[in-house]
């Protein structure tokens, strides 16, 4: 067995699609350490940025449980209002936006809002938050699930945050550029390919069949031609993820 | 000067009628006026429409409590645990849910209590394009932007003007002039587009503290109608400078409002066992402080000097 | 870190090339970076567009210096004395005006430059209906509010999203991370919409003393391109803690530039006159010391400590 | 002769057109003297906003020349932008705003942009500033002016800030609520009257007489039924005038 976990490969994965000097919209628990992981590796002018008004330069230094929790906003970049951090999505200046989900389709969209009809859901999830508008305005998305049949599903009930709709050009056909980069999950990684973006298996994790993943997806998953096997974290990203990582929370 | 303080349950009992549209955490996660969730759901004020992007427990406590018809948000549930029981279970099982929802994304909320500060006649943005919320909330109108030659699709958001923005400071004077530091979320929006503003200052300060600095200012004074003051406010909520955010309290509401009958105990217990907000530190008592925060880190000095 | 750190010199030379759209007063009447005003004059950079809601005189100086082509903005002309000259000549007893003038009203001068910076497609408006401005200037859009039952109309300005926005803050660091107190304008919505944002800074101070008040801050460092050291860069116009406002020389030029000779003589005086702004500072000598603000009145101590 | 000053008969009645408590865009000059007088005497609780972002309760103790000087800035109720504090004006919460010009007509219309042709103007004014804004959207308009023919004209050739535009409800009609409570000159005072909204003579100052002031206005002035002189400065008025007019500026 590697001598990684499984939360720790994600991790320095949603990493590595921090490039230098981009501008971030980080979420909390895998995306804010991936972010800080960016930082201390290869992108130390990465900024991030969160949706209650608080763009940072190097992360936080203690635990958070909240993106507003006063670690987080201790030497920030700016503190301001949610419309001026969050319109820089709209403004276009966005490199790339982490965000969750409970289903993702094989267009890349995801609800976080109703399981079954909205009108009289079975399951009420607790909606958006800023999830919609970094997912439209993000020049790249990228999203962090668990990988199971009942998440990656064919068709989701609900479009929150915009992935490439029904495929080929209706995400441009709706008014939006950018779109899902990358679908980080405990088994893999899929990617956007071909003219009908569709998310096709870009990266599998060691450990993991393509079998083992088709079977937990819940589309007839396809399989980038130029797949590769996720590389294993370097020494110099497992020591980044150490020092961010004191107390071994993702080990 | 007008003086403007008043007693949080006097404020509350005038300010906020039944049927009222409500602003309770425009700051996101933190600045959360938890001691105004309490006294409205122990005033028995119904009707609300409660309208926040993001208010961690705080509105599912008043869905809960039965003083919601509507939600204008963006996300509601309990930021450490998730999902809110409360909110789960106003939809789910149901012929028809029990609240309304206005479904919004943090950025279209944003929008709209922009256009209602602002006293513009709507808001146009594009962050929703693409999301099934302009389906589910039929208040969005899609057009098309007519500064552009191409077929460019627009969201256009109504504004939003609500009856009362509840806001939390760390410090205000007897007048509601105030100063706010930390992320602001919406809450100067809020405060401008709604009727009325009612605060919470950790402390009631001179006036002169607060005209030392009017660029720290939230909204002055002549724009809010009551002031009150309510130490740890926020709590379980965190406020920069002053508390920090009580994990467990979270996590303990979130395991304690998994059923109704569990909800109601703890109701019972943090909201109608204490007469008020001061009962309500006293229970918590120690652990009050262990959430103070007592460090040091201060602003640079600002010399506001005219000569 | 990025050090941005450039002399003003080159800081204008690489970044306002001839036809930028430049944002040069957003403050209105104070923290006008007349500085970068005359360095522009002083580089001969031609076909501006000058974007200010109002700029006292540093508009008219530009215009008489032959640097402009359009001018958008409400209000052109010398705060003290009134009109500015050049500005006057610039239309007055010609076959068609020397500069074109996309005529505006303060709000809708904040309302386009809040577009620009929120990447909203247009902002809709009231406050220039009935006006002539919606006539003088072709492109606003007056059209009819798509949520009201009654015919009531509605202004749409087109968002400006300048090349450059110059701006003048009390403190920055090498990165161009910044403080900025006293009224704002709208130097915040200029710096959000703007491609670029040169940052002129009385003092340069450590990162740290920025980081010490996030609030303060006007524009984060990651969006500013260069930051470039200069005091007294506002004058002749005032600074809140650092500089009073020097009526006289506004008086001066004012009286000065009422014929073309007259300007023609006041500019090789203070702008071709000397080499930089270091160099006008020296000029300006005991008159500088006059006007540095001496006096002490601090803003409250203010506490972000997390724990 | 009265012991005080045309000027500073002008100030007295401008305070007189602010009552206690309003919100009111105060202007430089004359206008920022009047907001002084009623803080001191009738309404202390008025509060004074200006277009560059500031939201003031007492008044500058230093001599202003322009709204930002940084006397005007110390101890302010609120430093903003001058969106949050222009918009609330367009918010409705304005009561009241000063503004001057270099002609008015006979529905209180304002020009300071343009003088002739305005695409080949004989005379280029400054322009708005938030002059437009102010009359557009302020609850009563006060507009101060000296009384001269060339200044109070038929109609002017520009509109920049609207009065009554072309009287009636053409206001209205143009979206617009509010409209010119006063025009406050060096001879008199003129309000709307009657369902057209044309500006009557409603006030005489003291040593003027109707024929003076007809012949110095540019249309055919007409008289409200209940014209008044003018009621001279109350020994109360004139304390606080000097109070603030320490160097008798305007005496």
């Amino acid at each position: 067995m590697a001598d990684y976990s499984i939360q720790e490969l994600m991790i320095i994965s949603a990493a590595r699609e921090i490039a230098d000097g981009e501008l971030v919209f980080v979420g909390m628990r895998l995306p804010i350490t991936a972010y800080g992981v960016a930082r201390l590796t290869h992108a130390p002018n990465a900024v991030g940025l969160f949706e209650c008004g608080i763009a940072r330069y190097a992360p936080a230094e203690d635990m958070l449980y909240t993106m507003g929790d006063p670690p987080n906003q201790l030497n920030a970049a700016w503190l301001s209002g949610l419309v001026p951090v969050m319109s820089q999505l709209q403004r276009g200046r966005v490199d790339a936006g982490f965000i969750g989900g409970a289903e993702v389709d094989r267009y890349g969209n995801i609800n976080t809002s109703y399981i079954g009809d909205f009108t009289r859901p079975d399951v009420k999830l607790p909606g958006s938050g800023g999830a919609a508008d970094i997912a439209a305005m993000s020049k790249r998305l990228l999203v962090i699930m668990n990988h199971e049949k009942k998440r990656l599903v064919e068709k989701v009930a609900y479009v929150t945050s915009p992935g490439y709709l029904s495929g080929g050009d209706s995400r441009a056909r709706a008014g939006l550029k950018g779109g899902p980069s990358a679908l980080i999950t405990d088994r893999g990684i899929l990617r956007p390919y071909g003219p009908d973006n569709e998310m096709h298996l870009a990266s599998i994790h060691e450990g993991n069949t393509i079998e083992e993943i088709r079977e937990n997806t819940g589309w007839n998953l396809k399989i980038q031609p130029k797949m590769i096997e996720t590389p294993p974290p370097s020494p110099e990203e497992m020591a980044a993820l150490h020092k961010i990582d004191k107390d071994g929370f993702w080990r | 000067m007008l003086d403007k303080l008043h007693s949080l349950k006097d404020a509350i009992a005038a300010h906020v009628p039944d049927g009222s549209s409500v602003v309770l955490g425009a700051v996101l996660e933190p600045d959360i006026p938890f001691a105004a969730t309490h006294e409205i759901i122990r005033q028995g004020i119904k009707g609300l429409n409660v309208i926040a992007p993001i208010s961690d427990a705080s509105t599912d406590m008043l869905v809960g409590a039965g003083s919601v018809d509507e939600v204008t948000g963006a996300w509601v549930g309990n930021v450490s645990g998730g999902l809110g029981h409360n909110y789960r279970r106003a939809f789910e099982n149901r012929e028809t849910p029990a609240i309304k929802l206005n479904d919004n994304s943090n950025f279209s909320i944003g929008m709209a209590l922009m256009a209602g500060a602002y006293g513009m006649p709507f808001a146009p943005m594009r962050s929703i394009l693409g999301s099934d919320i302009t389906k589910s909330n039929p208040n969005f109108q899609i057009t098309k932007n007519p500064f552009s030659e191409d077929e460019e699709p627009v969201v256009l958001v109504p504004p939003l003007a609500p009856d009362v923005a509840i806001l939390c400071v760390q410090r205000a004077d007897s007048q509601g002039n105030n100063h706010h530091w930390g992320n602001r979320g919406v809450a100067q929006e809020a405060a401008l587009a709604a009727e009325k503003v009612i605060l919470l200052a950790d402390e009631i300060v001179q006036s002169d503290v607060i005209a030392s600095d009017p660029c720290r200012v939230l909204v002055p004074g002549y724009l809010v109608t009551a002031v009150c003051h309510v130490p740890a406010a926020v709590h379980p909520s965190p406020q920069v400078g002053c508390w920090k955010r009580d994990n467990d309290f979270f996590g303990e509401y979130h395991s304690r409002s998994r059923t109704p009958e569990g909800f109601k105990a703890w109701l019972d217990e943090w909201v109608f066992g204490v007469p008020d907000h001061s009962g309500y530190r006293e229970k918590l008592s120690l652990r009050l402080n262990d959430l103070r925060i007592t460090g040091s880190a201060m602003a640079a000095p600002t010399n506001y000097a005219a000569d």
